[in-house]
C-alpha cells in the first residue's frame, strides 16, 4: 500500500511540475493544484499509513498506537485551506493579468 | 594650558566647522555676507585655537583625546595632535580662512552661497578630522567623508553638465580608493592587532614582515593615489576644475589632494623602506610628475594648467616619499607646505583673471598686466615659486628633491635614471610656469575679451597677498619662519629616524643647483621657441588619446553594458526558467544527502494492498496525467480531470483514516471547481497555434523534453522520499500527547479538530487570517479589474441564445436561459435549506466527529453559490443581502476575542476552557470556548469564500461607464 | 503563566494588528480619517511595544540573566503546543519591522492608502504576519505566518493595481505558492523523521536521529532551505525580487524591505539552529553552500545594480546584495562576521526602505500614471486623487530639491556602506570579522571582502548615474510638491540610522549578543523546554 | 405561526434529516435539530417567501410506489441495453405538451423522469408548456407521451393543482 | 467463515466499483466532447460515493458515511457549474 | 485490507448479495458510459448507479448497521434522499447544454 501511495504522490507531483513549467497561466494554476494534492498526501504520509484507525477517541484511556497520527492530518487541513486561498488569489491575478496584457502567457507577452 | 583644556579645545576646533556648516545651511538662500562671516569666523577661530595648541606639540609630546565609539571592534574616535597633524591642520584652517575671504568676493550673490559655505565648512571639518585621526578606521571614515563633501563642492554648479559629471567622477574614483584604503587599514589593523595609530606606528617591522604587507600596501596606496591624483588615477582632477575657483584653491592645492600625501607621510614609518614601496611609489610619483607637467604645458585653460601642474607637483611629493630616505621625507613634507601656498595663490589669481577677463583661455588672454598689475605681480611671484626660482619657497624644496634624486638609494635602473627624469619634469614645470605668466600678463592688450578687466577688490587680493608673502618669506628665511614648525612636523612624522637637515638657501655650488639652473634655462628657452606652437595645440601630444575622462566613461559604460549582458545571461525575467530553477535546485539539494549516505526504504512492516483504494488512487493519478496532457488546449477537460484527482485524494483520505481531510478536501474541491470555471470565462477561448502549419521548432521540443525530465525527476524524488518515510517506524514524539489529552483536556473526541481549535489553534487563527487577506485582496483587485477586450462582451453562447430568442416569434430575450434553469432552479432552492442544516450539523459535531467550522463554512458558501448559479447575481442579491466583509471581520474578531478572553484570567492567549453542563432532560452538554473559536472560523470562511466567489461573479454584471470601443454593443448591455 | 499583563506582552505584536485590522473592516470605505488614525495608532503602539520588548531582552541579557522569553500559547506545555520565543534576534526584528512599518504607513497616509480599497487592513495584517514569523518557535506555525505575510504582501503588491504590478504579482504569487509547497514538503519530512515541530524540541530530536534516517532529515532541511532562500532572494532563486519590489507602490516597497529579510531570518532560525556546528555530521557542507550562494548572490546583485536603469531596480538589487551578504556571513560561520552582518541587515533595511520612499518623491512626475487612468466600469474603485487636487496637508516645502538631494545622498551612503552612516560601520565590522577568517577559510574570504567592497562601489556608481541627473540636472518641471508627512518617514528612517551610527557601540554589542545567542542552541532549548530537557 | 415557522413541512423534513444524521432521538438532539430546522426554513423563506398552498399526500404516495417499480424495471431494461446491444434500437427526443404548471409538480416530474433510467428531462418551454424528453429506447413517441401523462402527470395534477 | 465471505464480497464489490470509476475516468479522459467529460466526472462522484458506503460497511463504522452524505448533497455542484458553463459561457450571470 | 464486520450468517449473506448486486448494477451503468454511442444515450447510463445501484448498497448498509447495533439504523436514507434529488439536476442541465452545443444557432 505504501508503494501505491508513494507512486501516486510521485505521479501527481510529476504532472504538476510539468504543468507549472508550461507557459500558460491556466496550466500553472492547475499544476499548482496538482502539486498541492500531492503535497497534502505527502504530509499525511509523514504520519505513516493506518487504515481504519481514525483519530477519534473514546472517553476512556487512550491507546495511542491504535489511532492514526492526528498531527499530520491537522497540518494537511491547514495546508488545504491555505492552498485553496492561494489558488483563488492566483486565479484572480491571472485574470487581471490576462485582462491588462491581453494574453494568458505567464510573462504577459506571447513570446515563446 | 593643561592637557584637559587642550583636549576640549581640540574637540572644539574639530566640531566647530560641522556646527558652522549646519548653521550656515540654515541661512536663507541669498545671505551671502552672513554665510561668509560665519564661515570665516569659524575658520579663523579654528586657526587661532589651533595656533594656541602649538605649545602642546612643540615639545614633542602631542595631544591625544578620545571617546569610545565601537569598542568591541577597536574603533574609537581618537583625536591625535602631533607636529605633523598640527601643520596639516593649520594648512586646512589657515588656507581655509583665506579661501573663505576670497570666496566671499568670488561667489556671485545670485548663487545659493550659504550652501557653498556650508559644504566648505563640512569639508573643512572632515579634513580636520582626517588629519587628527588617531585610529586608522576613523581615518578611513573621514577620508570618505572628504570625498563626499568634495563631491558636493565640485558639483556646486550642478546646472552645468560638466560639473555634474566631474563631481561624479571625482566621487567614484576617490570613494573607490577610499574603500581600498579601508580594507588596507583593516589589514594593517589585523597585522598589528589594533587600529590605534600609536600602536600601528610602533609596529613597523611587524607590518613589513607580515605576509599581508603587500596587499595592505597596495590597497593603501590605491587609496592615497586616487585622492592625490596620482597616475593612473589622476584624470579626475582636471575635470574637477568645473568647481568654483575657491574650491580648487582649497581642495586641489592645499587640502583634499593632500590627504593622500598626508596618509603616505603618516604611514611612512611603517610602510616605507621596502622594495615594493620604493618601486611602486617612486615610479608612480615619477610618472605623475612627468606626465602632469607635460600635460600642463599644453593646456589652454588656466585652471587646467594649474590642475595638471598640481598633479605634477603631487607627483614630486609622492616621488620623494617613495625614495624612502628620511631626508626625502622631510623634503616631501616641506614641499607639501610650499605647494599649498603657491598653488592656492595661483588658483586664486586664476579666479580673478577669470572674473575680470571673463575667460580662462590662455589664447584669448594677453597683456593683463596693465589692467591688474598687483594681481599680476602676485601671480608672477607664485608662479616663480612653482617654477623653482631661487629666493622662493618652491626653490628650496626643489633643491631637496634634486638632491634626493641624485642620492644613490639602491641599485635599480629607476634610481639611476631618476635625476634625469626629474630634471625633465622640472624643465616642463618651468615651461608651463613661464607660459602661464607670459601668456596672461604680457604681450599686447587682449582683443578677444568681452569686457575690460580691472584690478580685483582689495579684500579679494588679500588672501593671495598673504600666501605670496609666505612664499617669499619662507623662500628667503626658511630656517626662521617655517623651520621650527617643519622640524616639529618632521619629528612627529618620522619619529626616531629624523635626519639632520638644513633649510639654508645656499648650499654652495652643487649638482642639484646645476640641475636647477639647467631646468630654468631650458624651460624658459623652450617656451621662447615653442610659445606659438603651444597656443595652437588642441590636445596633449603623445597623450592625446589618453583622455582620462573618456577612458573613465568608457570603463563605466563597458561595466554597465557587460553588467546588462550578464544580468540577462545569469538572470531571467521569465517565470518558467525561475520555476525550473527552483525545482531543479530543490531536487539537487534533496538528492545530495542520499548520494552521500545512500537511499534505503525502511524496515517497518508494509500495509497490505487494498484493491479498492489502490484502484481509485491510481485512477486519480491517471487523471492527473491526463489533466496535464489536456491543460493547454482543453482547459475544461483539464479542470474536469483535475477534479477527478482531487476526488481520488478525498477517497484516499477516507481510506487512510483521515475523514476530516476527506470532508474538507471534498468541499474545497467543489468550490475550487466553481472558481476555476468562473475564471475560465475571462480567459481567451482558443489558443493561437504557435506554429501554424509548421513543425514545432527543435528548441521547443528540447525544452519540453527537459521539462519532462525535470517533472519526472521531481515526481520520482518525492515518491522515493514518501516511500522511504512511510516504511520507517513512526518516531514517538508529540502526537501521543494529543491523542491522550484530547478528550480529557481538550473536551473533544475528534483529535484532529481539537488540535485545530485548541492545541494548535494559533495555526488556525493564522490560516483564517490568510483566507481573510486573500479574500480582501481578490475583492480589492477586482474592483479595478479590466477584462481583455474580447472578454468584455457576453459569452458567445449567451449572445447566440438571446439572438435566437429575439428572432423567433413568441419568445422574448432570455427565454432560453429561463427555460434552461426553470426546473433546476426550483430544486436548487429546495436543496438550499438542507445544505444549511448540513453545514450547521458539520459545525456542531466537529469537536467530536469529522466536521468543524471550516467544513461548515465552506458548505454554507456552496449553498450560497448554488443559488447564484441557479438564479443569477441580481436576483439573489435582491432577496439576500450578503455582507461578506462583515462576516470576515466578525469571524476574525470572535476568534481573536475568544483567545484573548483567556488573558483576562491571566492565562496565555488561546487557553481553552470547557465544561460539561448538566441540564435536566437534555443531559450533559459540553460548553467549550473552542466551539466559540470555531464559530469565528465558520463565519470567516463563509465570508471569505463568498467574497471571493461573488467578487468574481460580479464581474459579469458590471457596466462600462461608456461603451467600450472595439466591444460590440450587444456585449455591454446586460439584462 | 505569571507576570500579569507584562507576561502577555509577547502576543501583542501579533494580536494588536490582527484585531485592529479586523476592526477596520467594519468601517466603511469612506471613513478614511478614522482608518488612518486607527492604523497609525496601532503601528505607533507596535513601535513602543517592540522597543519595550527589546529593552526587556537587552536588560535581562546584559545583566546576565536569561534573555529569552517564552510564551506558551493555549497554556499547553512546550513541545506540544505552539510557543512564541522572544530572544535577541526576534526582538531586533520586531523593532525593525515596526519602525519600517510606521514610516511606510505615515508615508502612505498622505495619499497612497487611497490607491485601492482595504489598504490599512492589509498593511496591519502584513505586520502581524511578519511579527508572527519572527516570534514563533514552531516550524509549522512559521509556515502559517509565512503564508499570512505572503498573502498580505500579495494584497499590498497589487495595491493600486497597474500593469506592472499585476504582471509582477503573477510571477510573485506563482513562485511563492510553489515555494510554500517546498516549505511544506521540507517541514513534513522533518516531522516524519523527528515526530515534532517545536524548534527547540527539534534540536534534541535532530541530535538523536539515527544514521539511516539522517539523509531523510537532511533532504528535508535542504528542501526547506531552498524555500527560505527563494524568499531571501538568493541567486539563482531570487530573480523575482527586484522586479516585484520595483512594481510595488512606494510605501509597500518600503515595507517589503523587511519581507526580504524574513527568508534570511528563517535561515538563521531553522537550519542554523538545527544544524549547527555541534552536529558535525550535518553541518559543514550546508554552511559552505550557503557561503557560496551568498557570494554568488552578492555578485549577481552587483551586476543587477550596475545594469539597472531605474532607481527602484537599484534598490531591489541592493536588497539582493544585502541578502547575499547576510547569507555569506551566515555561511562564514563566524560570530563576529554575523554580528556585523546583522548590523548591516538593520541599516540596509532602513536605508533601502527610505530609498524606496525617496525614489517616488524624486520621480514624482510619474506617480500619477501608476493608478491607471480613467475608470472603465461604473463601480470601479477610484480612490487616489492627483496630488494637486488634494488640500488636506498642503504644505509645499521650499528648497524641496535640496532636501530630496540630501535625503537621497544619505540613502545612497547608507546602502553603499559609506560614511558617515551606519552602513559603513556594518561593512567595517563584517570585513573586520572576515579578516580573522583568512587563515581558516582562505581565498573565499577575499572574494567576499572584495564583493562587499565592490557592492558599495557599484551602488555608488549606479545611484550617482541615475540620481545625479535626476536631482541635479536643471529641468522644466516644477519643484515637486512634497508634504511634511512624506518627508517625515524618510527622516525617521535615516534618523534611526544616524542614531545607530552615534550609538554604534551599544548597538554592536547587541548584535554580538544576538550572534552569540544564535550559536547557543543549548540556551534556546533550555529556555523553551526547561533545564531538564536541555540536560543540564 | 407563519412568521415563526415558514415552511413547516420543510422544517419537519430538516428535523428528520438532522435526527437521521445524528442517529439519535435524545432530547438534546431534538432541540438542536429543531433549532437547525428553524434556521433552515428561515433560510428558505429568505430565498423564496412562502405561499399558502396545499399539497395532497395520497396521490404522491401512490406516485412514489409507481416510480419505485418503474425505476427498478427501467434499470433492468437499460442494463440489458448496455450489456446486450441490439440492432435497431433508436434513441431520440420526444416533445410532450404538459398541463402541469405548478413549479413543485414540474420539479417532481423532472426528478422522476430523469431519475428513471431510459428517460431524461431535457428542457421545458414555459411559454408553450412543452417538455422535451430524451428516451433511450424510443419505439413510439406517442406511446411515451401518453405513458407519462397518464401515469405521472395525472397524479401530480391531483397532488398539486386540485 | 461468513465474515470472510462477506469480506471477500465487499472487496469484490469495491473492485467492481473501482472498475466503474475507471469507466468514468476513461470517459473523462477521452471525451470526445466536453459534455462527455463532465458526465464522466459526475459518474466518478456517484461511484466513489458508493465505494465509500461499501467502505463503511467493511469497517463497521458510520463515520465514513459523512463524506458520502456530502458527495450525495454537493457532488453535483461541480457538474451543475460545468454544465452551466457549457451552456451559457459563464457560471454565474 | 480484507475485513468485514462480524455479522450473523444470514445478515452477512444479505449484505454480501446487496453489495455485490449494487456494485454490479453500478458497473453496468458505468460500462454504458463507454459502450453507448452518443452522448444523449450515455447520459442515461449513470442513472443506474445513482438509482438502483445506490439503493442496493444503501440497503446493504442499513441491514449491516441495523444488525450490528441491534436497532434500526436508517440514516443512510439521507444519502438516498440527497442523491435522488440532486443527481437528476446535473443530468438535465448537462443534457440541455449538450443539446445547445450540438445545435448551436438552431435550438
Ligand atoms: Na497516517
Ligand atoms: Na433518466
Amino acid at each position: 500500500m505504501e508503494l501505491v501511495l508513494a507512486l501516486g504522490i510521485g505521479i501527481l507531483t510529476a504532472s504538476g511540475v510539468w504543468l507549472i513549467l508550461r507557459p500558460r497561466t491556466f496550466q500553472v494554476i492547475l499544476g499548482l493544484s496538482l502539486i498541492s494534492y500531492a503535497v497534502n498526501m505527502f504530509i499525511y504520509a509523514m504520519g505513516r499509513l493506518k487504515v481504519d484507525a481514525p483519530p477519534i477517541v473514546g472517553s476512556g484511556a487512550v491507546e495511542a498506537s491504535r489511532y492514526d497520527d492526528p498531527l499530520p492530518q491537522a497540518l494537511v487541513l491547514t495546508a488545504i485551506v491555505i492552498s485553496f486561498a492561494m489558488t483563488a488569489l492566483l486565479l484572480v491575478v491571472l485574470l487581471a493579468s490576462r485582462g491588462i496584457t491581453g494574453t494568458d502567457h505567464v510573462d504577459g507577452d506571447d513570446g515563446e | 594650558m593643561s592637557i584637559a583644556t587642550s583636549s576640549v579645545t581640540l574637540w572644539f576646533v574639530l566640531l566647530l566647522p560641522f556646527v558652522g556648516s549646519l548653521a550656515v545651511a540654515g541661512l536663507p538662500t541669498r545671505s551671502r555676507d552672513a554665510a561668509a562671516l560665519i564661515a570665516g569666523a569659524v575658520a579663523l577661530a579654528g586657526t587661532v585655537l589651533m595656533a594656541v595648541l602649538y605649545p602642546q606639540v612643540a615639545n614633542g609630546t602631542g595631544l591625544q583625546t578620545g571617546v569610545s565609539w565601537l569598542p568591541s571592534l577597536g574603533l574609537d574616535i581618537i583625536l591625535r595632535l602631533d607636529g605633523l597633524t598640527w601643520i596639516f591642520a593649520m594648512l586646512v584652517l589657515a588656507i581655509g580662512v583665506l579661501v573663505i575671504v576670497y570666496a566671499r568676493y568670488y561667489m556671485s550673490p545670485r548663487d545659493p552661497v550659504p550652501r557653498f559655505f556650508s559644504f566648505l565648512l563640512a569639508f573643512m571639518g572632515s579634513m580636520l578630522a582626517l588629519v587628527l585621526s588617531g585610529n586608522l578606521v576613523q581615518l578611513a571614515f573621514f577620508w570618505e567623508l572628504t570625498s563626499l563633501t568634495s563631491f558636493l563642492l565640485i558639483g556646486y554648479w550642478h546646472q552645468n553638465e560638466s560639473a555634474r559629471s566631474a563631481a561624479r567622477m571625482a566621487l567614484v574614483v576617490t570613494a573607490a580608493g577610499g574603500l581600498c584604503l579601508l580594507v588596507g587599514v583593516l589589514l594593517i589593523g589585523k597585522i598589528v592587532g589594533s587600529y590605534d595609530l600609536d600602536t600601528v606606528l610602533a609596529s613597523g617591522d611587524r607590518i613589513r614582515a607580515s605576509s599581508l604587507y603587500l596587499p595592505a600596501l597596495i590597497l593603501i596606496l590605491i587609496g592615497a593615489f586616487t585622492k592625490s591624483a596620482q597616475f593612473p588615477f589622476h584624470f579626475w582632477l582636471p575635470h574637477a576644475m568645473a568647481a568654483p575657483t575657491p574650491v580648487s584653491a582649497y581642495l586641489h592645492s592645499a587640502t583634499m589632494v593632500k590627504a593622500g600625501i598626508f596618509l603616505l607621510i603618516r604611514l611612512w614609518p611603517v610602510l616605507a623602506g621596502s622594495e615594493a614601496w620604493y618601486l611602486i611609489v617612486t615610479s608612480v610619483g615619477l610618472i605623475t610628475l612627468i606626465l602632469g607637467a607635460w600635460a600642463a604645458i599644453f593646456q589652454q585653460d588656466l585652471k587646467g594648467l594649474l590642475a595638471y601642474s598640481t598633479i605634477s607637483h603631487l607627483g614630486i611629493i609622492t616621488l620623494l616619499l617613495g625614495i624612502g630616505s628620511p631626508l626625502a621625507a622631510v623634503a616631501a613634507i616641506f614641499h607639501t607646505i610650499n605647494h599649498a601656498t603657491f598653488k592656492a595663490s595661483l588658483f586664486m589669481a586664476a579666479g580673478i583673471i577669470d572674473h575680470e577677463a571673463g575667460t580662462r583661455d590662455l589664447r584669448k588672454l594677453s597683456g593683463l598686466y596693465r589692467f591688474m598689475p598687483i594681481t599680476a605681480t602676485l601671480a608672477m611671484v607664485a608662479a616663480a615659486a612653482m617654477a623653482g626660482v631661487p629666493l622662493l619657497n618652491g626653490f628650496l624644496s626643489k633643491e631637496m628633491l634634486l638632491a634626493e634624486a641624485l642620492e644613490e638609494t639602491n641599485e635599480t635602473l629607476l634610481d639611476q635614471a631618476l635625476p634625469y627624469l626629474v630634471t625633465v619634469g622640472l624643465i616642463f614645470s618651468v615651461l608651463y610656469s613661464v607660459r602661464f605668466i607670459h601668456q596672461s600678463f604680457f604681450g599686447p592688450p587682449p582683443t578677444k575679451l568681452e569686457r575690460r578687466p580691472h584690478e580685483a577688490p582689495h579684500w579679494m587680493r588679500l588672501p593671495i597677498e598673504v600666501l605670496v608673502l609666505a612664499c617669499v618669506v619662507i623662500g628667503i628665511l626658511p630656517a626662521v619662519t617655517i623651520g621650527p614648525f617643519l622640524d616639529v612636523a618632521v619629528r612627529a612624522a618620522l619619529g626616531g629616524g629624523t635626519p639632520e637637515y638644513s633649510l639654508a638657501i645656499w648650499h654652495g655650488f652643487s649638482k642639484p643647483l646645476l640641475l636647477s639652473v639647467i631646468a630654468l634655462v631650458l624651460g624658459t628657452a623652450a617656451y621662447l621657441v615653442f610659445a606659438r606652437a603651444l597656443n595652437a595645440a588642441d590636445a596633449v601630444p603623445l597623450l592625446g588619446r589618453l583622455r582620462g575622462r573618456r577612458m573613465f566613461d568608457a570603463v563605466l559604460s563597458v561595466l554597465v553594458s557587460s553588467a546588462r549582458w550578464l544580468e540577462d545571461w545569469l538572470g531571467t525575467r521569465r517565470l518558467q526558467p525561475q520555476l525550473r530553477l527552483m525545482v531543479l535546485v530543490a531536487c539537487a539539494v534533496a538528492l545530495l544527502p542520499f548520494l552521500r549516505h545512500g537511499y534505503a526504504p525502511g524496515t517497518a512492516p508494509r500495509t497490505l494492498i487494498d484493491p479498492g483504494f489502490a484502484l481509485i488512487w491510481l485512477i486519480g493519478s491517471a487523471c492527473a496525467v491526463a489533466g496535464a496532457w489536456q491543460a493547454k488546449y482543453h482547459r475544461l477537460a483539464a479542470v474536469v480531470l483535475v477534479s477527478g484527482t482531487g476526488l481520488a485524494s478525498c477517497i484516499g483520505f477516507v481510506w487512510l483514516s483521515a475523514p476530516d481531510l476527506a470532508l474538507t478536501q471534498l468541499l474545497v474541491e467543489t468550490v475550487t471547481t466553481v472558481l476555476l470555471l468562473l475564471g475560465l470565462r475571462w480567459l481567451p477561448k482558443r489558443l493561437p497555434d504557435n506554429w501554424p502549419g509548421k513543425r514545432t521548432p527543435a528548441s521547443v521540443v528540447l525544452r519540453r523534453g527537459s521539462d519532462l525530465l525535470i517533472a519526472v525527476a521531481a515526481g520520482a524524488g518525492v515518491a522515493a522520499l514518501a516511500y522511504a518515510m512511510m516504511t520507517r517506524p513512526l518516531p514517538d514524539a508529540i502526537s501521543r500527547f494529543f491523542l491522550e489529552r484530547s478528550y480529557a483536556e481538550g473536551g473533544g473526541r475528534n483529535v484532529v479538530n481539537v488540535i485545530l481549535v485548541d492545541f494548535r489553534a494559533f495555526d488556525t487563527l493564522g490560516e483564517i487570517t490568510v483566507l481573510a487577506i486573500v479574500a480582501l485582496t481578490v475583492f480589492s483587485l477586482l474592483r479595478r479589474f479590466r477584462p481583455a477586450r474580447e472578454s468584455v462582451r457576453d459569452p458567445e453562447q449567451q449572445r447566440l441564445q438571446d439572438a435566437f430568442d429575439e428572432a423567433h416569434a413568441g419568445r422574448a430575450p432570455g427565454d432560453t436561459v429561463s427555460d434552461y434553469l426553470v426546473v433546476p432552479r426550483i430544486i436548487l432552492e429546495w436543496v438550499f435549506p438542507f445544505i444549511v442544516v448540513i453545514a450547521l450539523y458539520l459545525f456542531l459535531r466537529g469537536h467530536d466527529l469529522p466536521g468543524g467550522g471550516f467544513a461548515a463554512g465552506v458548505a454554507m458558501s456552496i449553498a450560497l453559490i448554488l443559488q447564484y448559479m441557479a438564479a443569477g447575481t441580481r436576483s439573489v442579491e435582491a432577496r439576500l443581502r450578503v455582507r461578506p466583509t462583515d462576516w470576515i471581520a466578525a469571524g476574525l474578531l470572535i476568534a481573536a476575542a475568544t483567545g484573548a478572553a483567556a488573558l483576562l484570567f491571566d492565562h496565555p492567549f488561546l487557553t481553552s476552557w470547557f465544561h460539561y453542563l448538566e441540564v435536566p432532560l437534555i443531559g450533559k452538554i459540553p460548553l467549550a470556548t473552542a466551539l466559540l473559536f470555531d464559530l469565528g472560523v465558520f463565519l470567516l470562511v463563509v465570508g471569505a469564500t463568498a467574497l471571493i466567489l461573488i467578487a468574481i461573479a460580479h464581474q459579469s454584471i458590471r457596466r462600462p461607464v461608456r461603451p467600450l470601443r472595439g466591444g460590440e454593443e450587444t456585449g455591454v448591455e446586460k439584462r | 503563566m505569571s507576570g500579569g499583563w507584562a507576561g502577555h506582552l509577547i502576543i501583542a505584536p501579533i494580536l494588536l494588528p490582527l484585531v485592529a485590522g479586523a476592526a477596520l473592516l467594519l468601517l466603511k470605505e469612506k471613513r478614511r480619517t478614522a482608518k488612518r488614525g486607527i492604523a497609525l495608532g496601532t503601528t505607533a503602539a507596535l513601535v513602543l511595544l517592540s522597543v519595550l520588548l527589546l529593552t526587556r531582552v537587552a536588560r535581562a541579557g546584559f545583566a546576565g540573566d536569561p534573555a529569552t522569553l517564552v510564551y506558551r500559547i493555549g497554556n499547553w506545555p512546550a513541545p506540544f503546543g505552539i510557543v512564541l520565543v522572544l530572544d535577541w534576534l526576534s526582538a531586533l526584528m520586531l523593532v525593525l519591522t515596526s519602525c519600517v512599518g510606521l514610516a511606510a504607513l505615515i508615508y502612505a497616509a498622505t495619499r497612497w492608502d487611497q490607491a485601492g480599497p482595504r489598504f490599512h487592513t492589509l498593511f496591519l495584517f502584513q505586520l502581524m504576519g511578519l511579527n508572527g514569523a519572527f516570534l514563533t518557535g514552531d516550524l509549522f506555525n512559521l509556515f502559517v505566518f509565512f503564508e499570512v505575510l505572503l498573502a498580505a504582501s500579495f494584497g499590498l503588491l497589487l495595491h493600486g493595481s497597474s500593469k506592472a504590478r499585476i504582471k509582477a504579482a503573477l510571477h510573485y504569487v506563482a513562485l511563492n505558492v510553489a515555494t510554500s509547497l517546498l516549505f511544506l514538503i521540507g517541514a513534513a519530512l522533518i516531522y516524519g523523521v523527528t515526530g515534532t515541530l517545536n524548534m527547540a524540541h527539534l534540536v534534541l530530536q535532530v541530535a538523536a536521529v539515527s544514521d539511516q534516517d539522517l539523509p531523510m532529515l537532511q533532504a528535508g532541511m535542504a528542501i526547506l532551505s531552498v524555500a527560505f532562500l527563494v524568499k531571501a532572494g538568493m541567486w539563482p532563486l531570487g530573480f523575482w525580487l527586484p522586479r516585484t519590489y520595483a512594481a510595488a507602490a512606494p510605501p509597500v516597497a518600503a515595507l517589503f524591505t523587511i519581507l526580504s529579510k524574513v527568508g534570511v531570518y528563517a535561515v538563521l532560525r531553522v537550519p542554523l539552529l538545527l544544524f549547527g556546528a555541534e552536529i558535525s555530521r550535518t553541518a559543514g557542507a550546508a554552511q559552505q553552500w550557503l557561503f557560496f550562494g551568498g557570494v554568488c548572490t552578492i555578485a549577481f546583485g552587483i551586476i543587477g545594480v550596475l545594469a539597472a536603469r531605474r532607481l527602484s531596480r537599484i534598490a531591489g538589487y541592493s536588497l539582493t546584495i544585502s541578502a547575499g551578504t547576510l547569507l555569506a556571513a551566515v555561511g562564514a560561520g563566524e560570530g563576529s562576521v554575523l554580528a556585523g552582518a546583522l548590523f548591516y541587515l538593520v541599516s540596509s533595511t532602513l536605508g533601502v526602505a527610505a530609498f524606496y520612499l525617496l525614489i517616488e518623491l524624486v520621480e514624482r512626475r510619474d506617480a500619477a500614471t501608476a493608478v491607471g487612468g480613467e475608470p472603465v466600469f461604473d463601480d470601479e474603485y477610484v480612490g487616489l486623487m492627483p496630488i494637486e487636487q488634494e488640500s488636506e496637508v498642503g504644505v509645499v516645502i521650499p528648497a524641496s530639491v535640496a532636501i530630496l538631494g540630501g535625503g537621497f545622498a544619505f540613502c545612497v551612503l547608507l546602502i553603499a556602506g559609506l560614511p558617515p552612516l551606519s552602513g559603513f560601520l556594518a561593512k567595517f565590522a563584517m570585513i573586520d570579522g572576515l579578516l580573522d577568517l583568512r587563515d581558516t577559510v582562505g581565498a573565499p574570504v577575499w572574494w567576499l571582502i572584495g564583493l562587499i567592497v565592490g557592492s558599495g562601489l557599484a551602488t555608488l556608481i549606479a545611484t550617482t548615474r541615475a540620481g545625479i541627473d535626476l536631482i541635479w540636472a536643471p529641468s522644466e518641471r516644477p519643484q515637486p510638491a512634497l508634504r511634511v508627512t512624506e518627508l517625515l518617514p524618510v527622516g525617521l528612517l535615516l534618523g534611526i540610522c544616524f542614531a545607530l551610527t552615534i550609538f554604534a557601540g551599544p548597538a554592536m554589542r547587541y548584535m554580538e549578543r544576538t550572534s552569540q545567542s544564535l550559536g547557543d542552541r543549548h540556551g534556546y532549548v533550555e529556555a523553551v523546554l526547561g533545564p531538564e530537557a536541555a540536560g543540564r | 405561526m407563519r412568521r415563526w415557522l415558514p415552511y413547516p413541512g420543510l422544517a419537519l423534513a430538516l428535523l428528520l434529516v438532522w435526527l437521521l444524521l445524528s442517529q439519535s432521538l435524545s432530547v438534546g438532539q431534538l432541540l438542536l435539530g429543531s433549532g437547525a430546522a428553524l434556521i433552515g426554513s428561515h433560510a428558505m423563506a429568505v430565498l423564496r417567501p412562502p405561499r399558502r398552498r396545499r399539497v395532497r399526500l395520497a396521490p404522491l404516495a401512490k406516485l412514489g410506489a409507481l416510480v419505485a417499480i418503474d425505476v427498478v424495471r427501467s434499470n433492468l431494461a437499460v442494463a440489458a441495453i448496455i450489456l446486450f446491444p441490439r440492432k435497431g434500437r433508436v434513441s431520440g427526443f420526444v416533445r410532450i405538451p404538459l398541463e402541469l404548471t405548478e413549479r413543485g409538480g414540474l420539479a417532481l416530474l423532472a426528478l422522476i423522469l430523469t431519475a428513471t433510467p431510459g428517460t431524461l428531462w431535457v428542457e421545458y418551454d414555459q411559454r408553450k408548456r412543452m417538455l422535451l424528453l430524451h428516451v433511450l429506447d424510443l419505439i413510439d413517441e406517442e406511446e411515451w407521451a401518453t405513458l407519462i401523462k397518464s401515469r405521472y402527470e395525472v397524479l401530480l395534477l391531483q397532488a398539486f393543482e386540485a | 467463515m461468513t465474515t470472510l465471505a462477506l469480506a471477500l464480497a465487499i472487496t469484490a464489490a469495491q473492485i467492481l466499483l473501482g472498475l466503474a470509476v475507471f469507466c468514468a475516468f476513461l470517459r473523462m479522459a477521452w471525451g470526445p466532447r466536453a459534455q462527455d467529460r463532465v458526465l464522466g466526472l459526475d459518474t466518478f462522484y456517484t461511484n466513489v460515493m458508493l465505494l465509500l458506503l461499501t467502505f463503511g460497511i467493511q469497517t463497521g463504522r458510520t463515520l465514513y458515511l459523512e463524506a458520502a452524505v456530502i458527495i450525495a448533497l454537493l457532488g453535483f455542484v461541480g457538474t451543475v457549474a460545468l454544465a452551466k458553463f457549457l451552456m451559457r459561457g459563464e457560471v454565474i450571470e | 485490507m480484507i475485513q468485514a464486520p462480524d455479522l450473523p450468517g444470514w445478515a452477512a449473506l444479505i449484505v454480501a448479495l446487496l453489495v455485490l448486486s449494487g456494485a454490479a448494477v453500478t458497473l453496468v451503468g458505468s460500462l454504458g458510459l463507454l459502450r453507448l454511442r452518443t452522448f444523449y444515450e450515455r447520459v442515461h447510463a449513470p442513472t443506474l448507479g445513482s438509482t438502483l445501484g445506490m439503493a442496493l448498497i444503501v440497503a446493504a448498509s442499513i441491514v449491516c448497521f441495523s444488525v450490528l447495533r441491534g436497532r434500526l439504523s436508517v440514516h443512510e436514507i439521507v444519502i438516498a434522499l440527497f442523491l435522488t434529488s440532486t443527481a437528476p439536476v446535473a443530468f438535465m442541465l448537462l443534457a440541455r447544454s449538450a443539446l445547445y452545443r450540438d445545435r448551436r444557432g438552431d435550438v
